[in-house]
């Protein structure tokens, strides 16, 4: 019986915490934004192979890692969920959910216009572009199965399932992507041999990656915060809330 | 041995009823009643595994019934409004197939018996398409003939049935109590059926 | 009981011949379209060949997936089978298998006529043949996973196409990678072997979590 | 200062296009996420809002008549 009476509670309590951190998060990303950009655009040197056009470094890299590390988070929040039944997880994993498909997104729009100047072509079919191509599919399957079920419960547990079985699979598919494209090798370039890095791009693309992290913290956490609030719209403690806002 | 106790449905951002607790002896006959939307069919289904209950606890011979799995599905039959026979598949193939995939396998001559019982007789090469929907029902309710199980869980067994077929299940069912079975059913006609001990589960 | 599954499923198919040739016609139909789109040049075909045969095969078997279960689902024979006292996951398998049966042997069966069209020498229409036999099961089991998702969803013909697609495609790369190898003359053993073990790994796994999908679609 | 002015700047080296391409689009994307949960969110508050005042207005009626 604690443990019910902890379930119901928990939505509750995490709504009032999390918004307390809400912005302290969205301030952290901006401060390690501004910094990182600073780094980025004032203090790093020009690199003597790419010239400017190697600044796209600084959102591109950190968009692709969020985006892998992000599905990872989904997954197992959702993995949570679907074996304690906890309400709390499953709606995190929903929440991360369009966060993670922006940022691969931006990893593969920031992608192509790194490619054009460098390689001469927006679009290789690389091993890690293919790979991030798919990881987008994913993510867009998850979403839309989610926004197809009516009912939130199954459409949680079915969402989990789909992750689940995605991240079985992200592994197979990026070891035969990468078989793929060894066999195909023509005239692609190879993105394998990165370029030795000035230690102020390493620290300028360090701080965007902490940027990143706070950013997505902030932002699923505001999106949680709503989807609570429109799943327990029927309970005592979001009319409790209602009335206390509506009196302030 | 089936005890439900404190049984909380919830269907979307409703709750259908609350602590609802009952229990079920061999012999047992047990009505659940309430109108339309109280829940009745989803109480079926929790009693049938199908579904959880957002509280409470469902127990076979003292044990949760989640955690016994197909023990508990080998003694129980359920039948649904949706009658489970495959349009496509003559009378007596649905009657073979579906006694089979409730754990028990029949051959041609105990089926056949069984369709006559249920006044289905020459009936039994046909498709079931060609068949109206009281004697779609009779086919579902031919399993209960056949099958061996100790308890029977029924949603409105009796829509869709003649005044002569009404007799049959009312005799099926009684002499399935008779032999220390258990029913448990929702309804909407009279029926008298004598039984050992009989209970009335009202839903709000 | 598994052999019930897939005898009954089969039986179903035999009174319903129609969808089976419909899927199968679907295939032979978008292989035949490629080369009036992108013309007749043998050479150019042939190496597209392994490409086409398999996306094709990929899109049949996917666009035959929303039947697995729906029937089913619709008349409450599913109901019958979540509360069978055999496994669930078994039970999925057999209709899995079935529905392999169903559509992808005839795919198989019908690849080396294709891959003539597309003049294919005749070890690559081997190789073709034998990686779709391979292949297409893990289609099914795989898409399983997928119809039992999105169970009884509007437009989940769609959506299943959106959930099932990217998980094809380590499949996609392997046959057509299999045929392909061969005609350049490389050793296509490796591939084959790699489409053996996916075929085992979702044999082991894809019926436990459709038996998984399922639950949490009728629930 | 690696930048003589701001012109330069702009330019990035004769790669403006591809470097602020990819800066915009992330800003944008980034603003737009954040305005579409609170518009979400707003959304939510003007229908709990309007169940609110709708009942408000059942008691006002009560008390005026």
């Amino acid at each position: 019986m604690a443990i019910n009476w902890f379930k119901y509670s928990s939505p509750a309590s995490f709504y009032s915490l999390s918004g307390k951190m809400v912005p302290i998060f969205m301030w952290l990303a901006v401060v390690l934004l501004i910094a990182g950009m600073y780094v980025g655009f004032f203090v790093a040197p020009t690199d003597f192979q790419q010239g400017e056009a190697y600044r796209i470094i600084f959102i591109h890299v950190p968009a692709a890692w969020m985006s892998m590390f992000l599905y990872l988070v989904m997954a197992f929040w959702a993995g949570i969920g679907l074996a304690f039944n906890t309400r709390l997880s499953s709606m995190l994993a929903t929440a991360i959910a369009p966060t993670g498909a922006m940022f691969t997104f931006l990893a593969l729009w920031t992608g192509a216009l790194w490619g054009k100047p460098m390689w001469g072509t927006w679009w290789v079919w690389d091993a890690r572009l293919t790979s991030e191509l798919i990881l987008l599919f994913l993510y867009i399957g998850f979403m839309s199965l989610q926004a197809a079920i009516d009912d939130p419960r199954r459409a949680d547990k079915a969402g989990a399932i789909l992750a689940l079985v995605g991240v079985v699979n992200i592994p197979i598919i990026y070891f035969s992507v990468q078989w793929w494209n060894t066999l195909h090798q023509g005239a692609s370039v190879s993105l394998n041999q990165a370029p030795a890095m000035a230690t102020t791009m390493l620290t300028g693309m360090l701080i965007m990656v902490f940027a990143s992290w706070m950013y997505s913290i902030a932002v699923i956490l505001k999106r949680v915060r709503v989807i609570i609030l429109e799943r327990e719209s029927h309970t005592a403690w979001v009319a409790e809330l209602r009335k206390k806002e509506a009196a302030r | 041995m089936l005890q439900g106790s404190n049984l909380v449905c919830v269907r979307g951002d409703r709750r259908l009823f609350k602590d609802v607790s009952f229990s079920l002896e061999p012999g047992g006959l047990m009505l659940v009643l309430g109108p339309n939307g109280s829940g009745k069919t989803s109480m079926l289904r929790m009693l049938c595994g199908l579904s959880n209950p957002a509280f409470g606890e469902i127990s076979w011979c003292g044990t949760a019934i989640s955690s016994l799995g197909g023990e508990y599905y080998s003694v129980m039959t359920y039948m649904g409004h949706l009658s489970g026979t495959k349009d496509d598949l003559t009378v007596v193939e649905n009657l073979r197939i579906s006694s089979a995939l409730a754990g028990l396998e029949i051959n041609e001559t105990e089926a056949r018996e069984a369709l006559q019982y249920m006044g289905l007789s020459g009936r039994e090469t046909l498709p079931v398409k060609v068949l109206s929907q009281g004697q779609r029902r009779r086919v579902a309710l031919a399993r209960l003939l056949v099958c061996q199980t100790k308890l029977w869980i029924l949603d409105e067994p009796l829509a869709a049935l003649d005044v002569s077929a009404v007799k049959l299940m009312q005799g099926l069912l009684e002499r399935h109590l008779g032999q220390g079975g258990m029913v448990i059913m929702t309804t909407h006609q009279e029926i008298e059926v004598t039984a050992a001990s009989t209970t009335q589960l009202q839903l709000a | 009981m598994f052999l019930w599954v897939i005898k009954r499923d089969l039986l179903l198919a035999m009174r319903r011949r129609s969808d089976v040739f419909t899927t199968l016609f679907f295939f032979v139909i978008v292989v035949s379209l490629f080369p009036l789109s992108v013309g007749p040049e043998m050479n150019m075909l042939r190496t597209m060949a392994p490409g086409v045969v398999w996306v094709a095969a990929l899109l049949a078997s996917m666009l035959s997936l929303g039947r697995m279960f729906s029937s089913d689902y619709l008349d409450g024979t599913l109901e019958q089978m979540l509360i069978s006292p055999h496994s669930l996951s078994l039970l999925v398998l057999g209709k899995a298998l079935a529905h392999w049966l169903v559509t992808g042997v005839p795919l198989v069966l019908m690849a080396p006529i294709l891959g003539i069209q597309y003049d294919l020498p005749v070890e690559a229409l081997f190789v073709l043949t034998i990686s779709l036999l391979l292949g297409t099961p893990v289609l099914s089991l795989i898409g399983a996973i997928g119809a039992a998702l999105t169970l009884g969803l509007r437009g989940g013909g769609v959506l299943v196409s959106l959930l099932v697609l990217p998980l094809y495609i380590p499949v996609l790369i392997f046959g057509s990678g299999a045929v392909e190898a061969n005609m350049a003359e490389l050793g296509y053993d490796a591939h084959l072997s790699l489409l053996g073990a996916f075929l085992l790994v979702s044999l082991v796994f894809a019926p436990w979590a459709t038996a998984a999908s399922l639950r949490v679609s009728m629930e | 200062m690696i930048w003589e002015s701001w012109s330069e700047f702009f330019a990035m080296g004769g790669y403006g296009v591809y470097v602020w391409g990819s800066y915009i689009v992330t800003f944008a994307c980034v603003i737009g996420e954040v305005l579409l949960i609170s518009n979400r969110r707003r959304t939510l508050d003007k229908h709990y809002g309007l169940i609110h005042d709708s009942n408000k207005k059942e008691t006002d009626n009560e008390t005026t008549s």
